[in-house]
């Protein structure tokens, strides 16, 4: 059976400059793996590339043993690959339910319905109500995204991206910026995601990763560095000078 | 207009209407939607006509045949479809019962259905296609036609030993109406018309242009460009040299518009032009004309436009005296028909057959005047012509 | 893919049984653009008001409607997904002189020359919509926009065989509406004819603005980027409300010309593309509304200037435009609301 | 139309166009240089530029005309009267707008458009403005048996330097840095002890003066009249769009790019006439849609 999500050689140049070399990396079905490194590392290049947000210059993507490489981002959703981002990309003069509903429709093929109103619906509003149920968001479910606290809109960001029906997703620093008090709220929820998504976290904070990863791989200069589970990596010195060193000085 | 008159005349319209009674001549005023271009690119057309017409009633006082004359002016903005509204708002709301002005073409085409429909009289005081007053057995017109003048300044030009001509027109309707009928006038006459250029309306650099013109080594260029145009054309054409090379510039007479000719200063001398008005004109009622125009208007000076306006009204008040104050459209109409006076640009009737304009065209060169002004002096006379296009000649 | 659920049900009644309150509340959330104001019907029964008891007013009343019906053609691409364009005068016009060229060469009947002259715009839309998905900004948009409907000027200008060019097409007639209703010289039949052809189209276009399609629209102008990732065929979708809007242009150009019964130029003319967006900003963006009450405003605002001074109504005009920024078309737009909310708070 | 659509390739001839050509795009530059700073570096859309051109247009003119002033003793006045009011402009109104929406920029700005133009119609009448250059630069030379016209060497000349200078001031010195900084990260700039509001004031002042001085110099080849800043309006955006807006090198290229293209266009393909410059655009922002020189 194929890996959930897996790359072969994938590269990515600018110009002379090597954002992404060569990296092979799989992503088991079900896993909880995260991914790690450095600012600069590439991290955000090589989720774009995941994604299909920059074209690769070479080597492979494959989605469930499928090729996508030459995919677009739209199309690579479509095949059941979702995404938050690390800047919160919501849509601000949407409500919860609207952007919920949205994604949820757009999943089921109901997008280009132009006649019937999505109050109509009543298939998929047990879905969203559901998505919302379980990201603490019904409270503030119909009030504007732009007016919700950083926190709810970070668990929006979430609720999107699960709408998707995702079979892998990708998660850019979910708990990027969330303050303190709202913090709490966001480990629980992203602990309680579905079992059979595949999930990849990039994250910066060392004990989210801890906590949350089973597998863990470090990016350094574009490059695949190590790989294993955190207990294996916490011990790789190579690892904790390049990386954890880096971090505990900062 | 006293707000009482207008009362009553609201009054005895209402009555008219309910009772179904036709419309009583005197006492009650007649309206005259004066519909022209006061805005935008084209606004100094309809300054010079609103000015003129004005002045009209005010010399020869707002009553004629015991009817009232009032003067509603509406801009149109140069805009086609607002010209049609503006006239089907004066017909049918205000009451109006000649509409006049029209400062382009398409605007003075626009209206023409209206006035068939409505039977109301049509005076076209600017615009210049001969086909205008095909369009309505209600249009006529005081201006001049576009073949009018450009036919006489082809037989000039042949009869002056001018053989090879470039001709160099805006590309619009009227230009292109000037281009033709000189091209063909002069092939008849056997003369050649080496090219035949046309140039944007948008983009006034002749540099292009002119040097086509120098390549081409004609005897002649003959220019049609909108008034406003015409100076840079003038100056673009001296700074290279053209003059001295012995190309002559014939033109229509809208190139040295009278309204603005004074500022254009010496390049503007090496243009002959055709046309059927020149402030210049010498003759009393032309003395008058200038002398009174520029005292109610300090700054501008009568061009074409100007008696185009001045000619309407003059036709109107002279129908409105035969018909002793009717003004059913159809009775007016007629009344125009084979009128003739003497207007400040010379003898002019209308053509009984087509409405249009029968007028002197004169061909004019450039001279410095003794008061140091630009003036277009007439040195050549064409008596009575009739639009060609429609008198088959 | 869609057998599988993300979810199993967890707290949340399922589908099927009596809508609890969450859920009227979700789906009164989810009908809410949809839902019928107060305001709105008030709006439609004064337009049917001015029908009845403004007889002298129905010609420029007629332009105003039309001017309005283009101005909600482009608040479609606008207002509802974030293109700006500075030549939709070239679909208005490409409607304009199709009807008008179908009442002289095909038949008078009104509808048809609507209809084609709605079509054949539709199809340019069509054709040049993928110009609009180039990686380009806003600036770049607008002047590609622009100069398609520059061009389109020049070629109408030039086919003089076909358009009549600078002097306008000659000979335009259209017979009486279903038969019966001529249209006569006081605009009687042509306001109710454009009246009607906009409300339908509106009602149309509301339906389409608050359907999922539209809600994706919404997306797409809020953050295309995200639209793109939750599966929303960006792309595809810009073309099509393009396509509606070009043909809705096309249908307001065509009023015109059988309207007036008369086609020139000026129906291609740059001012047409710059009037319209200026209207539609004036009556403010993103609401369908927008463009008929800038329409209103402008209009009236033009007859009454220019009734007093023919030759300085622009200035005026500039003034006001000016003004309203700088007071903030904001509070401008928000005083009329906040009035309703005032009366229906002291009614209670 | 006959034997002589067959146009001569002669060199001489074609050098004469290109000067044409290239007096003509630098003449646009010098229209469209205020604009490419404002839409370009200070993201802001003020349609109302063409209004600036036609202050310096009418100063020229009317001192010209009126006072008798010669025309060299007019540019001064050209560039001080539109840069002066442009100031006060800066700081009473366009202050207000630079962070609101760009559709609120462009209702304002066509706003003082419309207002402007009927004031000058108001003041000084709808006709063409006209002047008479002195002697000097009427007529022509030869330079090496190609043709040149003496208005349009005089407008090279004066443009390139203006270009130069420009150049000069804005990658050069303490001004140009500080104005870069402003326009990059105004707050940033505020903390660096830059007083974003004079810099800001200044600026939009050379532009609006700019555009003045370019509308007086125009005024013999473009015309000039209470429409100018409506009808050239496209022209100018046409010039910042195609030359991208990253500074000013993009928008001069544009300019030369189309003043020669229109200019040779005609003489050459004058079938296509005034499809030309549109074309040009459309293919240009198809190939390059940031312009030809992208931040």
């Amino acid at each position: 059976m194929s890996a959930a999500l897996r790359t072969i050689a994938l590269e990515k140049r600018f110009g002379g400059l090597v954002a992404t070399n060569k990296v092979d990396f799989t992503l088991e079905h079900g896993a909880r793996h995260a991914l790690i490194g450095p600012n600069g590392a590439g991290k955000t290049t090589f989720v774009n590339l995941l994604t299909g947000v920059l074209p690769a210059t070479a080597g492979q993507v494959l989605l469930d043993g499928e090729d996508v490489t030459r995919l677009s981002q739209q199309r690579r959703a479509r095949r059941g690959l979702g995404r938050t981002f690390q800047i919160n990309q919501l849509f601000p003069a949407m409500t919860p339910v609207e952007s919920v509903g949205l994604a949820v429709s757009e999943r089921m093929g109901g997008g280009a319905d132009f006649w019937r109103s999505l109050g109509a619906r009543r298939d998929i509003i047990g879905e969203v109500l559901d998505l919302l149920e379980r990201f603490r968001l019904i409270d503030v479910m119909d009030h504007p995204t732009a007016r919700l606290a950083y926190g709810k809109q970070r668990l929006l960001e979430l609720a999107v991206a699960l709408a998707g029906n995702p079979r892998v997703l990708l998660l850019d620093e979910p708990a990027a910026g969330v303050p303190e008090a709202e913090r709490r709220e966001l480990l629980d929820t992203l602990a309680a995601l579905p079992s059979d998504v595949s999930i990849l976290l990039i994250e910066h904070d060392m004990d989210l990763v801890f906590s949350f990863a089973d597998r863990i791989t470090v990016l350094v200069n574009g490059t695949h560095f190590a790989e294993g589970t955190p207990g294996d990596v916490m011990k790789d010195p190579r690892v904790r000078e390049v990386y954890l060193g880096e971090e505990e000085h900062a | 207009m006293k707000r009482r008159d207008v009362l009553v005349g609201a009054m005895l319209a209402a009555t008219t209407m309910a009772t179904g009674l036709p419309a009583l001549a005197g006492g009650e005023p007649l309206k005259v939607g004066l519909i022209l271009p006061m805005s935008g690119p084209f606004a100094s057309t309809g300054r010079e006509i609103e000015a003129a017409a004005k002045l009209y009633v005010a010399e020869h006082g707002a009553e004629v045949a015991g009817r009232e004359i009032e003067l509603v002016v509406k801009d149109d903005a140069g805009v086609a479809d607002t010209t049609k509204r503006l006239a089907q708002e004066l017909i049918v709301r205000d009451k109006a019962e000649v509409i006049a002005g029209f400062g382009l073409t398409p605007l003075a085409l626009a209206a023409a259905p209206l006035a068939t429909r409505a039977k109301v009289p049509e005076i076209v005081m600017a615009a210049a296609t001969s086909s205008i007053t095909e369009q309505s057995p209600f249009v006529t017109r005081t201006s001049y036609t576009t073949p009018q003048v450009t036919s006489k300044i082809a037989e000039w030009a042949k009869a002056n030993g001018i053989s090879r001509v470039v001709t160099l027109v805006s590309d619009y309707g009227p230009g292109i109406d000037a281009e033709k009928t000189f091209a063909q006038v002069f092939d008849d006459l056997g003369g050649e018309v080496v090219d035949s250029l046309r140039v944007p309306l948008a983009n006034p650099d002749f540099a292009p242009f002119l040097q086509k013109v120098a390549d081409l080594k004609p005897d002649a260029v003959f220019v049609f460009v909108p008034s406003g145009v015409g100076a840079p054309f003038m100056k673009q054409f001296v700074e290279r040299g053209l003059d001295k090379s012995g190309i002559k510039l014939i033109a229509d007479g809208g190139v040295t518009d009278d309204d603005i000719l004074n500022s254009m200063g010496d390049p503007a001398l090496v243009a002959i032009t055709g046309f059927h008005y020149s402030a210049a004109h010498d003759s009393e009622a032309n003395k008058a004309f200038v002398e009174a125009f520029q005292k109610a208007n300090p700054g501008m000076r009568p061009n074409f436009m100007a008696v185009g306006g001045y000619d309407g009204m003059a036709l109107l008040y002279q129908a409105l005296e035969k018909t002793g104050g009717d003004s059913d459209g159809t009775a007016l109409i007629e009344a125009m028909k084979g009128l003739s006076w003497e207007s400040p640009r010379g003898p002019v009737s209308i053509d009984p057959e087509t409405r249009d304009i029968v007028q002197n065209v004169y061909m004019r060169r450039v001279e410095r005047g003794a008061d140091g002004e630009l003036w277009n002096v007439e040195f050549e006379t064409f008596e009575a012509v009739k639009d060609p296009a429609k008198s088959g000649s | 893919m869609s057998t599988r659920t993300a979810f199993s049900p967890g707290t949340v009644p399922l589908r099927g049984a009596a809508p609890t309150d969450l859920q009227a509340r979700a789906l009164r959330d989810l009908g809410r653009t949809g839902r019928w104001r107060p305001a709105e019907a008030l709006f439609w029964l004064a337009a049917l008001a001015s029908f009845f008891f403004l007889p002298d007013q129905h010609l420029l009343l007629t332009e105003v409607v039309i001017l309005g019906l283009f101005a909600l053609s482009l608040d479609l691409v606008l207002g509802y997904a974030g293109i700006v364009s500075l030549g939709h005068g070239a679909f208005f016009g490409l409607g304009a002189y199709v009807a008008g060229l179908v009442s002289i060469h095909l038949t008078g009947e009104p509808l048809t020359g609507l209809l084609l002259g709605g079509l054949a715009a539709g199809v340019l839309g069509f054709a040049t919509a993928p110009l609009l998905l180039l990686r380009a900004s806003d600036l770049t948009r607008l002047m590609v926009t622009l100069g398609i409907a520059m061009l389109l000027y020049e070629a109408a200008n030039k086919a003089a065989w076909l358009t009549g060019g600078a002097d306008g097409l000659q000979g335009v007639w259209i017979d009486p509406l279903f038969g019966r209703f001529e249209f006569d010289l006081f605009g009687t039949t042509a306001y109710g004819y454009a009246l009607a052809v906009t409300f339908l189209l509106f009602l149309i276009a509301r339906r389409i603005v608050t359907s999922p399609y539209g809600l994706s629209l919404r997306a797409i102008r809020d953050n295309a980027l995200r639209a793109n990732t939750i599966g929303v065929p960006v792309g595809r979708r810009l073309v099509a409300i393009y396509t509606l809007s070009a043909l809705y242009a096309g249908i307001a150009g065509a009023l015109l010309a059988q309207t007036t019964m008369f086609v020139s130029l000026d129906v291609l003319a740059f001012h047409r593309s710059a009037d319209v967006l200026l209207v539609l900003v004036l009556g403010g963006v993103g609401y369908l509304y927008g463009g008929l009450i800038g329409a209103i405003v402008f209009k009236l605002l033009q007859d009454v200037f220019s009734t007093i001074t023919p030759e300085y109504w622009m200035f005026w005009i500039g003034l006001v435009l000016v003004v309203i920024v700088l007071i903030g078309r904001d509070r401008i737009n928000a005083a009329p609301l906040a009035l309703w909310h005032r009366i229906r708070g002291g009614a209670k | 139309m006959s034997t002589a659509t067959t146009t001569t390739r002669d060199p001489a001839l074609m050098l004469t166009i290109l000067i044409d050509g290239i007096a003509y795009g630098m003449l646009l530059f010098v229209l469209a240089s205020g604009l490419a700073v404002t839409l370009g570096l200070m993201n802001f859309i003020n349609l109302a530029h063409g209004a600036f051109a036609l202050m310096g247009g009418y100063a020229t003119a009317l001192l010209m005309n009126r006072a008798g002033l010669p025309f060299l003793a007019t540019l001064p006045f050209a560039f001080l009267v539109p840069a002066l009011i442009g100031a006060v402009a800066e700081r009473t109104l366009y202050v207000r707008l630079y962070r609101r929406p760009h559709l609120d920029q462009v209702l304002f700005s066509i706003g003082l458009v419309f207002m402007a133009v009927t004031a000058a119609d108001w003041l000084f009448g709808s006709q063409q403005q006209l002047i008479t250059l002195p002697a000097w630069l009427q007529g022509r030379f030869e330079l090496a048996g190609v043709a040149i016209g003496r208005y349009r060497a005089f407008l090279i000349l004066v443009c390139a330097a203006l270009v130069v200078g420009l150049q000069f001031v804005l990658t050069r010195t303490r001004f140009g840095a500080r104005l870069r900084a402003a326009v990059d990260d105004q707050r940033a700039a505020r903390g660096l002890g830059i007083n974003v509001g004079v810099i800001f004031a200044s600026t939009f002042a050379v532009g609006s003066g700019l555009a003045g001085l370019g509308g007086a110099l125009g005024v013999e080849i473009l015309g000039m009249d209470p429409t100018f800043p409506l009808k050239f309006m496209v022209y100018f955006l046409i010039v910042v769009t195609v030359g991208g807006t990253a500074g000013l090198t993009g928008p001069f290229l544009a300019a030369l790019i189309i003043g020669v293209a229109d200019v040779a266009g005609k003489y050459y393909a004058p079938e296509l006439g005034a499809f030309m410059i549109y074309l040009l655009m459309i293919v240009i922002l198809i190939l390059r849609p940031q312009g030809l020189i992208a931040r």
